[in-house]
Order: C-alpha cells, then structure tokens, then sequence
C-alpha cells in the first residue's frame, strides 16, 4: 500500500514526531511504501540541521534525513516554515522545501494519510 | 474509518467529541496521552465499557508501558506499532487531534 | 472516490475542531483547504466543538496587531467550497445559532456528519 | 495572587482546575482562548457567575473583539493590556497553562 | 519571601498539572526544578491533574526509544527538594493512590494546596 | 517595578508571543522596567533568524530584536535551544543563549514574573 504521513507538530516538544516515526518503520516492515512525509505548522521545525539532542536520546532530525536518504520524500511545507524561520540554508539533508499543494497531491495519490499532531 | 485519540481525556475533549460522531464497528485506538482513557480505575471507565459494546477498542502497547499504566480495561485489546499499521491497511484514518 | 475523465476525485473533509486566534491551527487548516481547492476534488469541511467559534461574525484582531483571517471564510464559496457542516450540539453549548455565523453553513446533527465523515477518503483535522 | 486562564474552557481543564485551588478574593484574568469562559449563554455561565460572588473576574477586552464576542457576563469587568498590568502590580502572577 | 545573611530567599511553586511523555513540559519542567534547587531557595512542587501521572511507577519509554526522565524524580531528594504535594482529587479521580508513585509525597486536599499555592512569590506551570 | 518574562510557545503557532509581547509594550508604558525575556520549551523558537513572516502580518522575530536593542535582555535557554535547532549561527541580533538557571536569578531579583504559554 502507498501511505502519506501528515506531520503537524515539531520534534521533541510533541510525541507526534516519534509515533508517526514508529509507525512508518513499523508500516515499512511491513512492506508499505511511505511515498511522503509532510511537515506542516510546527511539524516543519523537524526539518532544521541546527540541533544538538543529548548524547543519550533519539536524535529525530537525523531520522528524517535517513529516511530521505532511504526514498522517502521528506517535505517541507513553504509557507509554514517562513513563519518559522526555517529555510534552504539550515534544512537538513534529503528534505524539500515545497507548495502545500503537494499535499493534496499525496492525499490523492496515496491510498492512505495519516496525520499525527497535537 | 479507524479513529486515533492521543489526547489524555482529562485534559482534552477528543473522546467525547470522537464518540459523538463515531459509527458502530469503527475502531478506536488510543495512543500517546489517550492511553489514560483505558487506565482501570478511572473516572472514564463506564464511558469506554459502553463504547466497547458497539467498537473495537484497541491501545498502544509501547505507549501503555511508557506511561506505567498496569491495569488496562478487559474490553481493551492492546496493540503494537505493527498492529497500528494492520488497522491502517483494513480502514482510513482519522485522526482526533 | 471516483475517477472522472482518467481523474481521481477523492472525498476530502476539513475537520475544524479548535478556537481561532489562541493557536494558529485554524489559520493555516484555512490555507490548507483553500490550496486543496484548485485540485478539483470533493471538499468539506465540518466546524465542530470550539471549531464554530472561527465562524464568528465581527471578530477583529486589528487591537491585538495580529492578521485576521476570518474573512477568508467568506472567499471559499469562490473557491467553489460549498460544503460547510456546523454542528447544531457544539452550536447549542456556546449559545449560538446560526444568525451568529458569517457565512451560510449547513446546521446538522452529530450523526449526520457522522455519517457524512464514514465516507470519506481523506480526513485532516486541522 | 492573579489567576490568568488563556485556555477555552471547551478543550481546557484549566478553568476547573484553577477554581479547586484559587482562595477567596483573588483575581482572575481570562486572555486569549480563555475568554469564551465569559461569552454569556454558553454552559459556563453558571460556574463564573458562582465564582463571581468571591473572586473579581476580569476578562481582557482586545482577546474579547478578536474573537467576536458581543455579549460578555455582566459580572467580568473587561480591562486591556493596561489594566493587565495594573493587576500584576498588585498582585504575584500564576498562569493556569 | 525572606532574607538571610543578605540573600533573598524566596517561595518558589512549580505546577506539574500535565501528563508526562504526550508533550516535553513535564520533562523541560524538571530540568527548571534542579536547576533552581541549585541557587538555595524554598522550592516545592505540586502535581494536579494530570500531573499526578508523572510520578507513576514501572514507566519505560524504551520501546518507544524516547529517553526516560521519571527516575529524574527519585534524585530530587539529593538536590533538596523534598516538599512534593499530590492532589488528593487528582488522584481519586484517576483511581491512583499513593502506593502508585515511585517517590515519597504528601497527598493533600485541594484546599491546603490552594492555600500554599497562596502564599508563594513565584509559581511556575510547567 | 522590575518584572520578568517567561515565554513558553513559538512564534505564530501560540498566542503566547504575542501576548507576552503586548504585556510588555504595556508596562513599559506604565513606568516598569522589564529587566528580561526569558524564552524557554518552544518559546526558543522565537530566537530564530531564518523567518520570512508575510509582509501583511506583524513579525514577531524582529519584535524582540527590538525589544533587546532598548535594552531588554533577550535570554533563549541554551538545553531547549539545542534540542530545537537554535544555536548562535541563527540567532536574532540582540538575544543571548544562556542557561536555565538564569530563569531563577530573574525570578529571584524581579519584583514579578509572568509566564505566557500554552
């Protein structure tokens, strides 16, 4: 199956980025094809490379930027990371800045989204 | 339609307003801060024994075991991610933010 | 979801379930259903609980220096989204009628937008 | 003390909360999403009329105009920024958030 | 607020009202406590609410690879902060009692806690 | 009096900004000295300098800015600051990363302080 995952709050502060991480492992072992993550509202502060987790904890950009490097589509909606001050300078790797139209698009699509947020 | 609540019911009002709208044999699965819905013990226990009598209810495994909780309602069949992902493949998803 | 000249059309509906102003959720779930508007699929959106207040008449955030939006509501019937739910219970609890309202809205009850959320394709709470 | 509740009351427990603890004759300011508590013909009305005969229940008059609201309690004074200030100057803060 | 040997000590109440993991604010919440427990002042922390469920025993966040805070409680002791108060209504109504929290606390009235709450300078909601 | 700030949201996706915002406009005017903003949890996010708010709308980011140049000391706590991506790279002009403790000291020393959050 083709799945589209929504994520509308930022890593962290929320638990959402950590279950909708979770899920698509989870959703990948079972031979799901995650086409898209979106990052919307605040869920666009996942996609900054300026971070400095603990030593000991998750680092969750990271993750992002493996999963990208896997095939994922890791997208960032334009307009909401303006208001966040996140831009091309400071995104982290194998991420996209890109129209919310985009994801309408995987809506379409992808037989399934999933949203994960506040 | 599966309908995912990670709200803690004490503080937000994703449950009730979700029951509201809900059809008989949707499921439910309680996630993140909606695991204290299912917590034995509580004051939310009547609403989801009713709940359980027309809706598959489903919990979180690895979000009950964060939270310490050790007495999840009988009525509650508990879940893990890949659980999640097989209730993803068998409905649409909506998601009581 | 149906398909119409090669085209899918998907069942999409907005669930607007929050106050305006207090967190910027319905602001951008506003942008969000208006972008999806240009791709030709079938939109609603349903306001229930403290998602009604955002359909308020008069609110002014001119004191507040904060950019309104609640004009916007009134631009999607231009956008072709006639589809506005409103719940009559969350009305009801917050003393509300549909007098109070900006822009005409359809008045229904919980288990028909239930009904009416069951079909859908894609649901996005904003 | 000066109680401030900037969450609605619809989603929030902060109001229910914050009226367990608060003692006799302090003040409390609603801002933000806390001031449809005031909006009067809602379910509220009965608790912040109650809360009324002990506590000065203030309501802040630019969060009321963004959002609307014509008929606020006759029991909430409706003060601005200004007055907000004047309030802490009287009083230690503690934000129900 | 009081003085001593020309330091101001001051009442210092952090409110731990929101359940832990869901959101950071309970973990960033701590951090703030053991920090201040640094600079010498009355400190206490009561937990209302859902707050009560941060002090639950056997809570492991491993298979959710988050890293866990809730021992972080046990050491508050070893950083002075002894005067940690529990809603007794937060726990009724969540069908806990004291034997469920991993540290020793004192389980009191709303009314007594209102009533410390009361006489603090500063109170910070996590 | 001397009055301090706590800021527990970003910018944009919570009031909270702009609430504390309006306060402090509001008590200068009345006479007090607001001796510091401290931005802690997500309110780090309002240290941030990458953002393009749109052009008919306030920008919050360049509020505070200001607010430091007059004087007012911008302080973003460096633990939230690192797990969120803000770091010096990426700093408004006239705020400082510094450490929780500093909360504390304010706390101590102000005659109030007044948390805006969620």
């Amino acid at each position: 199956m083709k799945i589209g995952i929504l994520l509308k709050e930022g890593p962290y502060n929320h638990q959402a980025a950590d279950s909708a991480y979770q899920f698509i492992q989870a959703a990948r072992k079972r031979g799901h094809e995650i086409e898209s993550v979106f990052f919307y509202n605040d869920g666009v502060n996942n996609a900054a490379n300026k971070a400095e987790p603990p030593q000991d904890d998750r680092n969750i950009y990271q993750r992002w930027s493996d999963l990208g490097a896997e095939g994922v589509n890791i997208l960032v909606c334009v307009a909401a990371a303006k208001r966040r001050s996140i831009n091309e300078e400071i995104l982290i790797e194998n991420a996209t800045i890109t129209g919310l139209g985009q994801l309408t698009d995987i809506a379409i699509r992808a037989d399934r989204l999933v949203t994960f947020g506040d | 339609m599966l309908h995912t609540i990670n709200q803690s019911p004490f503080r937000g009002d994703s449950l009730t307003s979700c029951i509201r709208f809900i059809q008989a044999d949707d499921p439910i699965l309680f996630m993140e801060d909606g695991i204290y819905a299912v917590q034995h013990g509580n004051k939310f226990n009547e609403i989801i024994s009713n709940l359980s009598k027309t809706n598959p209810i489903y919990a979180l495994s690895p979000d009950i075991k964060a939270r310490g909780i050790q007495n999840v309602l009988a009525e509650v069949k508990q879940i893990d991610y890949d659980g999640f992902v097989e209730l993803v493949e068998n409905h649409q998803v909506n998601s009581w933010l | 979801m149906r398909e119409e000249d090669g085209e899918i059309i998907k069942d999409f509906m907005y669930v607007m379930r929050r106050a305006p102003h207090g967190t910027i959720y319905t602001y951008e779930g506003l942008e969000m259903v208006l972008i999806s508007a240009a791709f030709d699929q079938d939109i609603s959106i349903a306001f229930i609980d403290d998602g009604v207040y955002s359909l308020l008449k008069d609110q002014d955030t001119e004191d507040l220096q904060i950019k309104g939006f609640v004009k916007t509501f009134k631009a999607l019937d231009g956008y072709d989204v006639e589809k506005l739910y409103v719940d009559r219970q969350s009305l009801e609890e917050r003393g509300l009628s549909e007098d109070d309202l900006i822009v005409d809205v359809e008045v229904l009850e919980s288990a028909e937008i239930g009904k009416l959320m069951a079909k859908q394709d894609v649901v996005i709470h904003n």
